[in-house]
């Protein structure tokens, strides 16, 4: 089983750029984005949140948010997948470079989730 | 009542023409307390129902649902999308069971506070839809508990959706969500009178 | 007196990213931002972000940035500068949002940095 | 030792030395507990420190100093630009009272630590700094005094900069920082040994 991480943004630059700053601390964890809706406006795409789940190669999924609404798509993203989703309430940025960063190193899921916790500031739609 | 795919789509296409009509002013209201979206979103979710229903022409209710469902989905963008979505798909998934429209409302409305968390009083969609479901369900639903419903929200301060950033702030604007809801149920009020 | 916000991020895309989402609930704030070396290598670079600095139309800064080394050549480009900057160890994209929606609305800068502080989640270099 | 133009300019060219021959080893070191670039980083900072030496051969040791500073300050790029650019800041400032090394290397300390906030045992350049300075202030700086304030980074856990994230994991690793840092004290010494 290997862990991936997911980014959503309501913005494609923020998603775009975000692995970016990952793959230079985590260049062996698969990491995918979904930014924007699908006319390229800001907001949120559950087709290519889903398309950005299927397409990442890991079997369990990371996924890191920025606003509520993504939130939402990415649950039913989530509920509409076979693959295992982990879904954080931490601060985007951070949160995805803390988790990148441990499973570079090989730490477990759960010591990951405690550092994560740290990171926690939202969790409301 | 019970709701069957004609009378749905009787029900989307006048939704429709007043989301259409009051996109600006629906834009407008998320201005201040939001990003000035909710029209242009949720006119842009309901063109899309209404050609799916129109060219698909769903053979059965719980097809229909599950189309508007996923027309709001994939169209809104913003939160209204999964929120509406997430409505009408509870709305399908019972309708498997049961065509009656108020048993079909009340798993729309569980389903949007599973999935924004929101409760009554949270100055959401959600003001709207817990109180005017189960006035509808007992057969007293009026335009004016509607319009209640609504302007309620006016007083409250926002706790969930971007809103909810402003705090006490967004004391005095009416809920966007909370008005294209009220159009929501607006247009079903007419529905059913057009079946009397 | 009017209050402007500056997004430092060590990747160009998020730096470009962050004031989409704030300019969609912030019409009227100044944003700007730095993001990348020089080279648009993953880094910072002072100049860019003096030049952002001074770029923003406001007279007084409140700053954002995502890792340490972004804070200290945010530091390093406050003490250079006459404008007075205020840095916010803040979630980059959550804190700026939130900035951002406040100072839209009018509130003043004390009752922003009440709100900024629950969503403090760094602060070492 | 009183530090003058020409001896800051052989200083750094050795510096520039070591750091372009260790620039590999300097990255690699920062693989596994940072983003693996302080090699490039430290080699682009130093190639245009030298250069800018070379090119605009300061007439005094405060604007060489200050030279330097903004070199390192402008190209390095990552966390050790403002921390090695910030060091030599405050030398130049505190050259414009004396040029004696022992008291420009201690301001050069307190602003290290001040710019990043890292102390003594954080896993950080601070650990070769504030051990190495009071040695060569007390005449009695060596190599092996270095590399024992290098090597002694490898047990600790980091607790500023990229490497605090990985908390425990950090353990077992020297910080590359410390080890450039230690390249820039070697480098001083043989500065040194060629002038007696
Ligand atoms: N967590 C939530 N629960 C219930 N309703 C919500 C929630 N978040 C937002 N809303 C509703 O969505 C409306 C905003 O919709 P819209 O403008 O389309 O989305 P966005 O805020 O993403 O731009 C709000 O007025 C509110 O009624
Ligand atoms: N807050 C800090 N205080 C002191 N030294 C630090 C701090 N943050 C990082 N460093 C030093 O900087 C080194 C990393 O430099 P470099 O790789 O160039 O920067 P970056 O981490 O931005 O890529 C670390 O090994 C450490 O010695
Ligand atoms: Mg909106
Ligand atoms: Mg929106
Ligand atoms: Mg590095
Ligand atoms: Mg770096």
């Amino acid at each position: 089983m290997s862990y991936g991480i997911l980014i959503v943004s309501h913005v494609e630059q923020i998603a775009q750029g975000v692995p970016k700053l990952l793959q230079q601390v985590a260049p062996d964890i698969a990491i995918t984005f979904a930014g924007g809706t699908d006319d390229h406006e800001i907001g949120t795409s559950l087709d290519k949140i889903t398309t950005a789940l299927e397409d990442n190669s890991a079997s369990e999924i990371l996924a890191f948010y920025d606003l509520g609404s993504a939130k939402m798509n990415l649950e039913m993203a989530g509920e509409f997948s076979t693959k295992p989703v982990h879904l954080y309430d931490t601060a985007l940025i951070e949160g995805a470079y803390v988790a990148a960063s441990l499973l570079q190193a090989g730490v477990d899921l759960p010591e990951i989730e405690k550092q994560l916790e740290l990171l926690q500031i939202k969790g409301d739609g | 009542m019970e709701l069957t795919v004609e009378t749905l789509t009787t029900w989307m296409n006048d939704f429709e023409a007043k989301i259409a009509a009051k996109k600006a002013y629906l834009s407008d209201l998320d201005t201040p307390i939001g990003d000035g979206d909710h029209g242009n979103n949720m006119a842009r979710g309901m063109r899309a129902v209404t050609e799916a229903l129109a060219t698909k022409n769903p053979a059965d209710l719980t097809t229909g649902l599950k189309l508007v469902a996923m027309s709001l989905i994939s169209k809104v963008g913003g939160a209204a999308g999964p929120l509406y979505g997430t409505a009408f798909l509870e709305m399908a998934k019972k309708s498997n069971t049961t065509a009656e429209l108020s048993e079909l409302l009340e798993a729309a409305v569980l389903g949007i506070k599973q999935r924004g968390g929101a409760e009554l009083g949270d100055k959401t969609m959600v003001d709207v839809w817990e109180v005017v479901v189960p006035e509808h369900a007992a057969g007293q639903l009026t335009s004016e508990k509607i319009a209640q419903a609504v302007e309620a929200t006016k007083e409250l301060v926002a706790k969930r959706g971007r809103a909810s950033y402003l705090g006490e702030r967004s004391v005095g604007h009416l809920d966007p969500g909370a008005v294209s809801s009220g159009y929501l149920f607006e247009a079903l009020l007419e529905t059913e009178g057009e079946l009397k």
